[in-house]
Parts: C-alpha cells; structure tokens; sequence
C-alpha cells in the first residue's frame, strides 16, 4: 500500500511538473529556445496572483483571468522585442538572454516584494482531501493534475487542430518557407510565447497555492521543466505530461528508499532515459 | 582627530534568507546614533564605523565579502548574524585572517562543528553566542510535556546545516528524545526546497505521531503543511524551527498558522535591557514597528546585542591596535545585553556563550497572530503570555 | 514591351563576405513566361530568393507593380502576391497534406484558386490528403509544393527547379499541367537545370552565370550554342 | 618554393612584451599590492582560467555545457577530501582533483555525449545536480550543510599568513598562465588546427582525417581536469565548501558563459576583456544588491542584441588585430609569383 | 591491375529516394574513372558512402584490400581517400593556407615544416598561392572550389574523389584545371571524377560511369559510353533534340 501511494503521489507530483513543463515545451518545441527564466516567469506570475488577489479580494482561481492574460501580453512582448533576436542555430544567444532576464526579474521581484514567503490562500481547497480506494488524496493535487491534463488537452488541440497551431508547427519546421506562405514568423513566435505563458500563469498561481514562494524558487523548479520536455521527446506535449510523471514518481520512489535521494533518483531517471533514448521517449518528429 | 575602529558586519540581505537582516537598517541606525559619541578606551575616545555588506545568502558571496571587508576595508573586528551559511563563512575567514570576530544567530553546534571546531582546542579568533540543541531540546520537551500529546514524535530535517545538526544521531534531537522516553519517526534528511512530503506523512500516520518537530525554511513546511492537511494527517503539536520564526510567514499560512509552536530566543516581553540605550526589549521591537509599521521579529535583539557587545570590547581592550588585545577582550567579555547575559567565560565549549532560550506558540489575538510565551521552564525569568493550546 | 510587373535593377545578393549576385538587372511583364537557366551555384536559387524577400535588398532593387519591395519581409511579399515553390520541395514535415495546402491559402487572397481546384489539377493528393508529407514520393511533394504556393492565388509565381531529383515520367506528368497554371495570366519565372524542358515552357530566357546575367533574349531567337556557351562558359 | 610562414604579427609581437612584462609586474604584486587587491586578482585569475576553458570548450569544440560547475565542485570537494582524510599537502590533493576529475570525465562524456545542442546543454547540467546531490549525501564532508578546512590543513599550506596569501596569489597567477600558455599552445598545435577546423565545418574536417568524437573527447577530458583544479584553488582561497556553494550553476557557469560570451566567443582575447568586464561591473556595482544583478543582467541582453559576437569581434570588426598570434601568415620572400 | 577501390552491392535510400541500388564496380590503383548522371541520380551519395560521411544500408566498400564500410569517415581520409566537396565547405574562419594545412596534418599525417611545405605545394598547383592569407569565408565560388581540390590534394590522398568542380569556368581556365588534374593522375593518384562539363570529363577519364536512380546504367570506355543510345536519352537531354 505504502508503495502504491508513492506512486500515486509521484503521478500527482508530475501533473504539477508537467504544468511548469508545458509551458516550456511548447517554446522549446515551437522555436528551440531554451529559456533560463521560465521558473522565474512561473514566480511572476504568482506574484502577480497574489497582488491581484490582495487588490481586489478575489480568490486566486479567479485571479488568473486577469494573470493569464497580462503574462500573455508580457509573452507577447518579451518574444517580439528581444527573444526573436536571439533565435538561430547557435543556443547561446538565447540562453544568455533569458539568463539575464532571469537575473533581472529575481532582482526586481525582490526590489517590489522583498524577500519574504508569500502564499495565496484558496480556502478550503487547499486542506480538502477524497477518500479514494484506501488512500487519501488531496483536493489540490488531483485538480492540478487534471488542470495539467486540461492544459495538456488544450494545447494538443490548438497546436494539432488550428489554424495558430498549423502556423505554428510550419514555422517551427522551416521558418523561411512559413514566411513565404505570408506568415509573420514573428508574431507568430509572439503567439507561441503568449500562449506558453498564460500557461505559465496557472502554474504559477497553482504553485503560489500549493506553497509559499519567494523571489528565488524559481530557478530550482526550472530543470524538473526541461527535463520533463527532454524526457517526453521534443513537441510532443502528452510526452512533457508522460515525463513530468516519471520524475515525479522516480522521486517519490527515491524518496521511499531515503528522503536523500528523492531528487537524485528523478535525475538519475532522466539520464537513464537519455542513455536509452537520447532523443526522448516520444519524440514528434522522427529522424 | 579621533581614531576610528572599523567593524565589519555581514548579513544576508537580499536572497532566501533575507527575512532575517530585514531589521538592519533599523537596528544599525540606532546603534550609530547610540555610538555616535564615540567609546572610551584607556582615556580616549574612539569613533565606531561599521561598514555592512549582503551576503546575498549564499556561502560564497559570504566568504567572500568577509574578505572584502578584512583585506580591503581593514576592519579591525568583524560581525555576522543569521544561519550557518553566514556566520560560518564569515568565521573562517576571519580565523584564516588573524581578525577578532564575533558571531550570533545560529545554534552554537552548527557553528562550532560546522567548522570542524575541537573542544579541546577552540579558536582563535572568532567567538559566537547563541542558544544550543540542548536548549531547543529541552524547551521542546517542556512544551510537549505540558501538551499530553503522545510521546510519538516525526522528525522534519533537511539536508542543510541546521538540519543536519538537529538531526544528528549523537549531537541533535535523537539521543535526548528518547533518553526522555519519546520515540522519534525520522524518515531521513530531505534536500531543501522539496515538493513532496507523502513518505514522512505516511510514515508519520504509521507511527501514529502527535508531535512533529524539525527545522525547515519556510516554504518546505507551507508544502508539509498543506499536504498534512490533504492527507489527513492532523497532529496536536507542531513545533518547528526557523520556519516559523517571522511573522510573515505565518501570515501566508492563514488560519493554518494558528498554534504551530517555536524556539523563542528574543521577545519584547524579555526582561533585558540594552547596554548601550537603556532601552527595553519592548522599547526596541515597539520602536521597529513605529518606524516601519511591520511586526517585530527576533533578530532585531540579537543584531542589537551583537554591538552591544562591540561596544564593550571596544571599550576594554588593552590595545585597540592589536588584535590579540582585542581577542583577550571579547574572551573576558561578561555584560548583560538586551538579550540576557553574554559571559564567553561560561561556555559550553571554548569560543562558545549560551543565551536563554524559550519557547511559544503562534496564537490569534483579534485579527493579528502573535507569538505567546507559552513555556520557560529553562529560562524561568522570562515572563510566559499565555497556555499552550493543542492544534487537533 | 509593356510595362513590367516585376523587375530587378542591379540587384546585388551576399551571404555574409560571399557575394552571389552582381548588378542583375531584369524585366518581365505580366503573364510572361520567363525562364532562367545556369550551372549550379549560378545564383539562381539567390535570385528567387532575393525577389521572394527570404534574402533582404534595397528597396528599389525589386520593384513590382510600381512599389519598391526590395527590402520588404518574404511575409509582406506573400501577401503582395509573389509565390515561391522553393527548390528541394521543403514541405512541412509536420503538417498533413492537407494542411500544407491549406497553409499555402494564409494570406487570404481572393482568386481561382482552392482546394478543390488544386486537389482537381493533382487528383492524388486528395487520396493522400491526410498523410504525412514526408511519406509521399518525390513527385507527389514537388506536386504539393506546387499546390501550395497555387493556393496563395499569387500574380507572379517563382519555380526553383522543379524537375530536381524527379523521374523522367513525373517530370512530363509535371510539365504538362504548368501551361493549366500559367495558362489564365498568371506571370511565372520557371529556374530549370533541364534546359529543353525550361525552353519548351517559356517566351523568353535569362541565363546566368556566377551570379551575372551572362545571355537572354526570346526563346526562339536563341540557339544552342549560344545557351552552351553562357551556360557553361566554354565552347561545347 | 621561396615561401616563408611566419606565425606571428607586429600587434602580437607588442602584446606579447606587454604581456610579459605585465606578467613580471603581477607576480611581484606580493611585494605591492595589498591583501584586498591580491585576493581580488587571485579571483580574477582564477576566474579568467575558468572562462578560457569553457570558451576552448564552448566556442571551439561546440560542447555548450552548462554543467562545469560539476568539475569545479568536484576539486573543491577533491581539496577537502585528500587533505583531510588522506593527508596529502593542499597542492598535492589539487592536483589529485584534476587527475581524477579527468578519469571520471570520461564516462560521463560516453554518456552525455549522446545529446547535442540544447539536450546537451541541459544534460550537463542535469549531471553537476546529480555531483551536487551526491556531495550532499556524503555525510563525512558535512552533508548537506559542508564543511570548513581544518585549521591545521591550512596552516600546512603555510605557516604565515602573508605567506599563504602570497603563494595562494602566485599558485592563481601560476594557474592562469598556464591554462592560458596550454589553450594557447593546443590552438597553436595541429590539434588545435584540427579542432578549428571542426568549428568551421563538422564535415569537411571528418573528410579530411579528423576524428571529431575523440577530438571533442579529449577537450572535454583536459578542461574538467583543469576545471576540477581551479576548483579547489577556488576552495583554497575560501576555506569553506558546501554542496550549494561548490556546485553553483550561476556562481561557476553563469557568470562564466557571461564572460566569455560578451568578450566574445571562440577567440581567446574574448575571456580576457570579458574577466576585466565582468569585474569592473562588479567591482563598481556590487555593493548596490540587487541593483548590480539588475545592472548585470542587462549588460548580457544588451552586449547579446547589439554586439551578438561581443566586445572583442566588435574590435575585430573594426581593426585587424590578434593579440595570440594563431593564423599563419604565407610570405613570399622574392618578387616572383606564387602561381 | 589489381582494384584499388572495389565497391559491391551497396545499398541506401533515404525513405522513399534511392541513392545507390545494389551498385557494384571496381577501380583500379592508378585508374581516372569519370561519372555521370543526372541531377538527383545520387552521384553525390555514392562520394559519402565512399568516403564515410553516410553509412550505407547493405553492401560493401573495400578500399587498399580492406573492409572500409564500417569505419568513420576520418580513418577512411587516413588510409587515402579524400573527396572534394560539391557544395563548398571552406573552414571559413581560416585562411586559405591553414585550410591546405588541416589536409597536410591530418589526413596527410605530416608534421611541422614538412606539412607547410606541402601546403604551400599544393596551393601552387591549384592556383591559390596568391590567396594563402584570405580567409576562406571571404572567396568566391570559384576559389571555393579550387579550395576544395586544394584540400582534398593536402590530405596526400590515393585515391582522389572530385565532385563537379569545373561548372562555370572559362575555356581557358577549364584547359589550365584539365592540366593540373591530368598531373595528379600522371603522379600517380587514382581520380573518381563527377563532372557535368563532359567534355572535360573526356579529357582525362579512361572509364566512365553513367547512374540514374542510384544505379548504374552504362560503364566502359568513354566514347564508346557517351554514344550509347541510353545516355543519349537520359542524360544528354539537349543532344538529343539539337
Ligand atoms: N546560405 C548560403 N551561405 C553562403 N553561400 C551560399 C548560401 N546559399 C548559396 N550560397 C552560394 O551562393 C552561390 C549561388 O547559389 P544559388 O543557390 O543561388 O545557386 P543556384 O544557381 O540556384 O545553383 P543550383 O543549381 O545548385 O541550385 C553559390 O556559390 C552558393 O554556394
Ligand atoms: N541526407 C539526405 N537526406 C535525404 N535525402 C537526401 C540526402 N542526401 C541526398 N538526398 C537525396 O538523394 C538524391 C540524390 O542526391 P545526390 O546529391 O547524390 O545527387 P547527385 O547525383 O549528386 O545530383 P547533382 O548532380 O544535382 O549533384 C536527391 O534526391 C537528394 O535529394
Ligand atoms: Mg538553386
Ligand atoms: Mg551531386
């Protein structure tokens, strides 16, 4: 039984980093960029759940119609004025942009919020338990999985079933030919970045639920995102959830053997999987 | 012209662990206004200028402004509070460099083992004071005592300094316990920043604990906390180092911050008072709160009573010019501070002074939390506020 | 000859310190068919791409319909109605056939052009509609490739080698529906390795050699030798 | 054939007796500079070693790591271990460090290797969690809470504290100019003609008779060793390890790639004028907080969007300079032509 | 004439596109053998099968009486074969000569002095000395490809693969490029040859080769290859309708 509620709680533990994953996947999979300050973006966007909660006293769940679309904005123009001019086949550019935009975002976080814990408080939710099948589960967990499946489910849709999703899957194979079907290759790298960070704000609001947070907590969760994308396989969004799942029960199995090796055993998961499979479990696009 | 003495205060801050330097400004303001007359030294009089800089909460940044401060500022004496990531760095490069250096906020173990101290040796420079293990044991056990919970305790420590000391088999929390016929659920050191607890809470149901102690950063109990709560795991006390300390942070629990338990090392309610003002403990957290509209915290006496003790050396060293003089002078050093006596004389190892230590309960009075003195049978001149109340 | 729909005024391309074209200069006029012929790395590919905006210019270097698109973004030119079928095919590979097509359709240009009508000009497509692009033959992708840039319903279309790597049988099968294309006014620059195939299609030839245009002139006026000579730069 | 190669330029010529006599004038600073001042170059040496090694790896060998904190914790840790439980003198067990910071490196390349690009990137980083953690468990180095160096250790090191300054200044110095004087010398040597080739086109240098595998193996296997070194040089000065402090992505890596990628990458002026960058940023800024990391993080984004080959190929772009004379020149000593 | 290079069966497609198709033939130490083929008829292909930069899917390679299909493409360029490219890939960050240099260390195996002299050689005979201190990003095509010559000559190979590099030369500088690899033969270095300028091709091939479709479709001595009525229609499109 005890083996059987780490599992479940590993599988629970994965919907949360699937949700910081998604985000990420869909930026790395879309335009190869790979974003140092997506944990900080994560913790943006609770800081500005929690403002929002406190202005207006409304409960965090709601707070997101604001957030979401104010860090889909804050995507939009982030991509638009400085990422796309770090794109191309060289990942250094990116990589020391969005360090430094990680930099500045902990820092000026900590300037507007000190570095005190904050926490949003959703009610009863948050202590809420269901009995299921002789173990007890709670509320929050079993609704951030289904948020991330939810999540999972919609990007899929979008990416697989629209017209923005098409746009985005032909400038991501070859951007120079989506350009001469008319597609501006730009905004169509600010939709991408839009979308992923109002993914990026449930995540943050669950996170800033879930537990309390402060300027720097974000950059830790950061490599449970990318190697949840890794292990699922580049562009394939239900891999991200399948590799959120394996971390998250790889570290709770760890933990079950010794608390010390709860994050090991989810990182040395991942190697094993890369030593096995270097392009991933599921990979979109077969080379 | 007045000779000035350079003293060097690290502090975290910015970074995770700034909650515990946010009085600085505050705390430093008063002093330099305290000592803005200068100190008196065999008939003359010294200025006293501190020069402060972030440790940013990181070791590294820690050792290595403590150099900046010792080799370029040449700081006559060097200061450090808050958590063995500061006052360890700190220390050792103080040793290394031949500089006085004296050291509070972090249980004297972390601090004298921490840096591969040897009781039989000591050091030869830097000195601390501070509360111990066997304090914090002992006021826990008071606590628990008067609770009637079952003596069934789960055991929260991570895989940090302070962690690693609470949780110490020969030095921490284990041997104590059980001498005291408890028995201790310890499941194993968890990495900080952990986002799940399922394997102590099931070990903790399974052992049937009432009591859960520890010593975690904040966010490491929201996430205990509320995963406690989903899996229905309600103990009756809940007593918890450093996490619970701020009042911040049991703001951002909610109603779930009510009657969770913690080391009390400082309180406005502490019958001391400053050497250097003649202010009462409730004098300075009242004046904290005047000036910046925020509760008062715990560091704010022992920042305080870090330069009082500054002060005092300053003021009987034979050789302000020579820092062995210096160090014959904190060694000697036997005052009472706004946070009880400092006597380096009466240590448990060398280098090492103990302050009192209490313990307290988070209770809601009206709209605010308050920490209540619930428990001081270690320290019984320090007033207790109130009962302590089960949480289940 | 009428007024051009496009043309190019000593048009320079680089790729960083490489310089591919020198000073091109060319004129064609609406619903001409224009063919362009060279060795390879004559800077033919470069020439599409300089007028299809992949490769940035000044602006009056590419005027077309009166406006100087020379520096204009490939995306801006799409909607302008300049089509490119790029060289080596460079379908989607993540996108259904369908969608291929349908993403050809983006700029929402009105004309004689849709699905239907292009699924009616390649009738196996339609049978593959839902199918990887990837795991069509080569003749089926140059056909969707085709398909693709038809659905934007441009004015001028840019073919790069369409005949590459393709099997005698589907480059006859290709070259005989290019006149349905072309056919209603649709003005076309066709690049072509296979010289008598890209003759047999057009009006009038340019040939270019290291990146210079090196002969032109109408097709029936030109002879053998001659294209021998600026094609290769030796006697044949 | 009447063709001469030389290898070397005026500016070189003049850089190099500049160099030198910079050279003498640093390691007399013992006798010059304050305690401050030397333990500031001391950190600006080592840092400077560590930004030619991940500029050989990253901008030559096209290994984009993000892990290198790994190597530089593990000699850290390597310092720490062999002196206090094998006794060996600090220089010794520094050393110790990079022979076995070597050994290990091989089979985490057979593994890691297996990814490119991003993946890699990110797999390296993955890896220097796993020493991090690993190094947390170790319980007789502190745990996760570290350890300081015992005293005696230190003081076997050296007996007075002005000695210990100054060798802990010389033994930075010293490693300095030779992991410079070593990249230097690898660029100069076929090898390192073949790693340049490999940088300009993976395929051609394949056809021409470069192993690229072993090439990139090698690069990987000697900047770990040397990492691992400056590592617990690194330690040496600050007495202290932990697994956070040892193992600090930003502190080890971040900063580093900073360097290397504003003074500008795949050169070796770059890291230099990105280290005297760097520190002057931190030197200036340093005591405003928050406001300097601000500051920092703006520098990267700005230098990255308008000068994306940074400082020095903005210099480069506008004079023909080489500072480490690398390319050879052909000279015909006659008038008559070549072909 | 014992075969030098000796190539059976070899097979490789890339999805659907067949690139060599069951290819079988020999060449001997010494031999100029030319091929011909079509655009897209994977001529190009059988050079990176040959060489190492793709594996090939079934068959074998021999090369010097050794099995060299399974080995990496450096250790191929080490026992002598080396192979001009017919897109260019200059090392575009070094100079003309240290491209020369690579060759001459690397798969040439020489050493210090000996190694720039041989570079110096080989860019005289290619035509470059004048250029040796450009930077190969910054020539033009033409010079990109006597580079590619140049490089693969550094490399001291035995058997030298050159992929159509006499496109868009002048007739004079088409003549001076047919002298220079008429001398490489004539030293001894057996030479595979793809070229679309037939005519050059004629020059100095004893044997062609004709492909479509990764297969080999003609083979024999060269006059007698180009009159055959199956080049003539596959390949000599325009000669056949003038
Ligand atoms: N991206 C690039 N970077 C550098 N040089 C390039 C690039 N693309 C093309 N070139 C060079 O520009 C010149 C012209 O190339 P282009 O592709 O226009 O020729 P082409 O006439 O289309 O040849 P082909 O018949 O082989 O398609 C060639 O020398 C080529 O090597
Ligand atoms: N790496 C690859 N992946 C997929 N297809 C390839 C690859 N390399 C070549 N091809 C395809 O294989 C076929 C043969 O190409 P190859 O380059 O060998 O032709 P070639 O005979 O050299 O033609 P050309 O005369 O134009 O140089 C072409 O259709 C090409 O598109
Ligand atoms: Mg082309
Ligand atoms: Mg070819």
């Amino acid at each position: 039984m005890d083996w059987i509620s780490a599992i479940v709680q590993g599988t629970l533990l994965g919907g949360l980093y699937a949700l910081f994953a998604a985000g990420l996947s869909l930026i790395f999979g879309v335009m190869r960029l790979v974003n140092i300050a997506h944990g900080d973006l994560i913790v943006l966007a609770a800081y500005m759940g929690l403002s929002t909660t406190v202005m207006l006293g409304i409960h965090p769940f709601v707070a997101l119609l604001i957030v979401a679309p104010a860090m889909a904005g804050i995507g939009y123009v982030l991509q638009r004025g400085i990422l796309n001019r770090t794109l191309g086949d060289d990942i250094l550019p990116p990589l020391l942009v969005t360090f430094g935009l990680s930099v500045i975002l902990q820092n000026a976080l900590l300037e507007a919020y000190s570095a005190d814990p904050q926490k949003m408080n959703a009610g009863v939710i948050e202590t809420a338990s269901v009995p299921v099948g002789g173990l007890t589960l709670g509320v929050l967990p079993l609704l951030t999985f289904a948020i991330a499946v939810a999540v999972i489910a919609g990007l899929q849709f979008i990416f697989y079933r629209t017209s923005l999703g098409r746009a985005f899957r032909a400038t991501s194979d070859n951007s120079d030919i989506a350009q001469l079907m008319g597609l501006n290759k730009a905004h169509v790298f600010g939709m991408a970045m839009a979308l992923a960070l109002a993914v990026t704000a449930i995540a943050g609001i669950l996170l800033g639920v879930r537990t309390s947070f402060d300027p720097s907590v974000g950059g830790a969760r950061l490599i449970f995102g990318f190697e949840a994308v890794i292990i699922g396989g580049l562009g394939n969004l239900w891999g991200t959830l399948a590799g959120g799942v394996i971390l998250g029960v790889a570290q709770t199995l760890g933990a079950k053997i010794d608390p010390g090796w709860q994050l090991l055993a989810g990182h040395i998961a991942f190697l094993v999987v890369l030593a096995v499979r270097p392009q991933g479990l599921f990979p979109r696009v077969a080379h | 012209q007045t000779p000035t003495i350079k003293v060097g205060h690290v502090s975290p801050r910015t970074g995770p662990l700034a909650g515990f330097a946010e009085a600085d400004d505050f705390v430093l303001e008063g002093i330099q206004a305290a000592l803005s007359g200068g100190v008196e030294n065999n008939g003359k009089s010294y200025n006293i200028e501190i020069i402060s800089k972030d440790s940013q909460s990181n070791p590294n940044r820690a050792a290595e402004v403590a150099a900046d401060l010792i080799l370029g500022d040449e700081v006559d004496i060097m200061v450090a509070a808050s958590t063995p990531d500061t006052t360890n760095p700190v220390s050792d490069q103080a040793e290394i460099n031949e500089v006085p250096c004296i050291t509070t906020d972090c249980p004297w173990q972390p601090y004298f083992f921490g840096r591969n101290g040897n009781p039989a040796e000591g050091f030869d420079f830097t000195y601390h004071f501070f509360w111990g293990l066997e304090d914090v044991i002992g006021n826990f056990l008071d606590l628990w005592g008067s609770s009637g919970a079952a003596q069934n305790i789960g055991g929260l420590f991570p895989n940090d300094a302070d962690g690693n000391a609470w949780g110490d088999p020969e030095l921490g929390f284990p041997k104590p316990l059980s001498e005291a016929g408890y028995t201790l659920t310890d499941p194993g050191r968890y990495q900080p920043l952990n986002d799940d607890f399922s394997n102590y809470i099931a070990a903790f149901k399974d052992a049937g604990c009432e009591i859960i102690t520890g010593n975690m950063i904040p966010p490491d109990f929201a996430t205990f906390w509320a995963q406690a709560a989903q899996q229905n795991f309600r103990p009756k006390v809940v007593t918890i180092g450093k996490a619970l300390l701020f009042p911040s942070v049991i703001e951002s629990l909610g109603d779930r911050g009510d009657g969770l338990t913690s080391e009390v090392w400082w309180s406005p309610n502490h019958p001391f008072n400053s050497s250097l003002t003649g202010d009462s403990a409730g004098d300075l957290a009242n004046g904290y709160t005047a000036a910046t509209g925020r509760p008062w915290t715990q560091p704010i006496g022992f920042k305080h009573a870090l330069f009082e003790v500054v002060r005092d050396v300053v003021s009987r060293a034979a050789d302000l010019d020579d820092p062995m003089a210096i160090v014959d002078a904190i060694k000697s050093t036997n005052m009472s501070t706004i946070v009880g006596d400092v006597n380096f004389g009466a240590g448990p190892v060398p280098n090492v002074t103990k302050t009192p230590l209490v313990a307290g309960q988070w209770q809601k009075t009206g709209d605010a939390m308050e920490l209540v003195i619930t428990n001081n049978a270690a320290a019984p001149n320090i007033p207790v506020g109130g009962e302590l109340k089960l949480l289940s | 000859m009428p007024k051009p729909v496009l043309s190019l005024h000593k048009l320079d391309a680089h790729y960083g310190d490489f310089q591919a074209l020198f000073g091109v200069d060319m004129d064609i006029a609406a619903g001409e068919v224009v063919a362009i012929i060279g060795a390879n790395g004559a800077g033919k590919t470069t020439l599409l791409r300089s007028i299809a905006g992949l490769l940035k210019n000044q602006a009056a270097q590419v005027t077309y319909q009166g406006d100087a698109i020379g520096a204009l973004r490939a995306d801006l030119v799409a909607h302008k109605g300049i089509a490119l079928v790029p060289e080596g095919r460079q379908l989607f590979p993540s996108l259904s056939v369908e969608e291929n097509l349908q993403i050809g359709a983006h700029t929402g240009r009105a004309g004689p052009w849709s699905l239907d009508k292009v699924y009616g000009l390649f009738p196996i497509l339609k049978e593959r509609k839902d199918q990887a692009s990837t795991t069509l033959s080569g003749g089926q992708q140059q056909m969707v490739a085709i398909g693709r840039a038809l659905m934007a319903n441009p004015d001028v279309i840019l073919f790069d080698e369409i005949s590459l790597g393709l099997a005698p049988v589907i480059i006859k099968s290709i070259y005989d529906v290019l006149p349905n294309i072309v056919g209603d006014g649709m003005t076309a620059l066709i690049v072509e390795q296979d010289i008598s195939k890209a003759l047999s299609v057009s009006s009038r030839v340019y040939c270019l050699q290291e990146g210079r245009v090196s002969l032109t002139g109408a097709t029936n006026t030109i002879s053998r030798d001659d294209i021998t000579r600026a094609y290769f730069g030796v006697g044949a | 054939m009447t063709a001469r190669i030389s290898r070397t330029s005026r500016s070189a010529q003049v850089a190099m007796v500049i160099a030198a006599l910079g050279l003498i004038v640093l390691a007399a600073a013992p006798w010059w500079a304050g305690r401050a001042d030397l333990r500031l170059l001391g950190e600006i040496y080592l840092y400077l070693s560590l930004a030619m090694l991940w500029n050989l790896m990253a901008g030559y060998a096209g290994l984009v790591s993000v892990g290198q904190q790994a190597y530089v914790g593990f000699g850290g840790y390597m310092l720490f271990a062999l002196t206090m439980f094998a006794g060996l003198h600090p220089i010794l067990a520094i050393l110790a460090g990079g022979v076995l910071a070597a050994l290990l490196s091989v089979p985490i390349a057979a593994l890691i290797f297996r990814l490119k690009g991003a993946y890699f990137a990110i797999g390296t980083w993955v890896m220097a969690e796993v020493f991090r953690l690993s190094f947390a468990q170790a319980s007789s180095l502190g745990g996760g809470s570290g350890s300081s160096l015992p005293v005696d250790v230190v003081k076997s090191f050296a007996a007075s504290r002005s000695g210990r300054e100054a060798l802990s200044y010389w033994l930075a110095l010293g490693a300095a100019v030779v992991v410079i004087a070593c990249v230097y010398l690898f660029l100069r040597s076929n090898r390192g003609l073949a790693l340049t080739a490999i940088r300009d086109s993976e395929v051609a240098a394949a056809g021409l008779g470069i192993n690229i595998w072993r090439t990139k193996l090698e690069v990987y296997v000697v900047t770990s060793a040397f990492t691992a070194i400056i590592g617990g040089l690194i330690f040496l000065q600050k007495l202290r390890i932990s697994p956070d402090a040892a193992f600090s992505v930003n502190d080890w890596t971040a900063f580093v790639i900073f360097i290397v990628v504003i003074g500008g990458i795949g050169t070796l002026e770059g890291p230099i004028i990105g280290t005297i960058l760097f520190f002057l940023l931190r030197e200036t800024l340093a005591d405003l907080g928050t406001t300097y990391l601000i500051v920092l993080g703006l520098v990267a984004i700005g230098i990255m969007l308008k000068a994306p080959k940074g400082v020095w190929g903005l210099i480069r772009s506008r004079f023909d300079l080489e500072l480490f004379p690398l390319s050879y020149r052909v000279k015909s000593d006659n008038s008559d032509k070549g072909a | 004439m014992s075969a030098l290079l000796s190539i059976k069966d070899l097979q490789k497609s890339f999805g659907a596109v067949i690139v060599a198709d069951a290819s079988s033939f020999d060449v001997a130490q010494g031999e100029a053998v030319g091929i011909l083929g079509p655009n897209g008829a994977g001529k190009t292909s059988l050079f990176n099968l040959i060489t190492g930069a793709l594996r090939a899917d079934a068959g074998t390679i021999h090369f010097d009486d050794q099995d060299i299909t399974k080995i990496s493409a450096a250790a191929r360029c080490k026992l002598g074969v080396a192979r001009s490219f017919q897109i260019p890939q200059p090392f575009a960050g070094m100079t003309v000569f240290e491209n020369a240099l690579v060759g001459a260390t690397q798969g040439g195996g020489l050493r210090g002095r000996e190694a720039e002299v041989h570079a110096l050689d080989v860019l005289d005979e290619t035509g470059l000395a004048d250029k040796a201190n450009m930077r190969a990003g910054s020539l033009s095509l033409l010079e990109r490809k006597r580079l590619e010559l140049a490089r693969a000559l550094s490399a001291k190979p035995k058997l030298l693969l050159l992929d159509e590099i006499a496109g868009g030369l002048t007739d004079a500088e088409c003549g001076a490029l047919i002298d220079t690899i008429k001398r490489i033969h004539a030293n001894g270095t057996t030479i595979i040859w793809i070229e679309h300028v037939v005519h050059a091709l004629m020059a100095v091939a004893e044997r062609l080769i004709v492909i479509d479709f990764g297969r080999k479709i003609a083979e024999g001595e060269p006059k007698a290859v180009m009159d055959s009525p199956e080049v003539k229609e596959i390949y000599l499109g325009i000669a056949a309708d003038a």
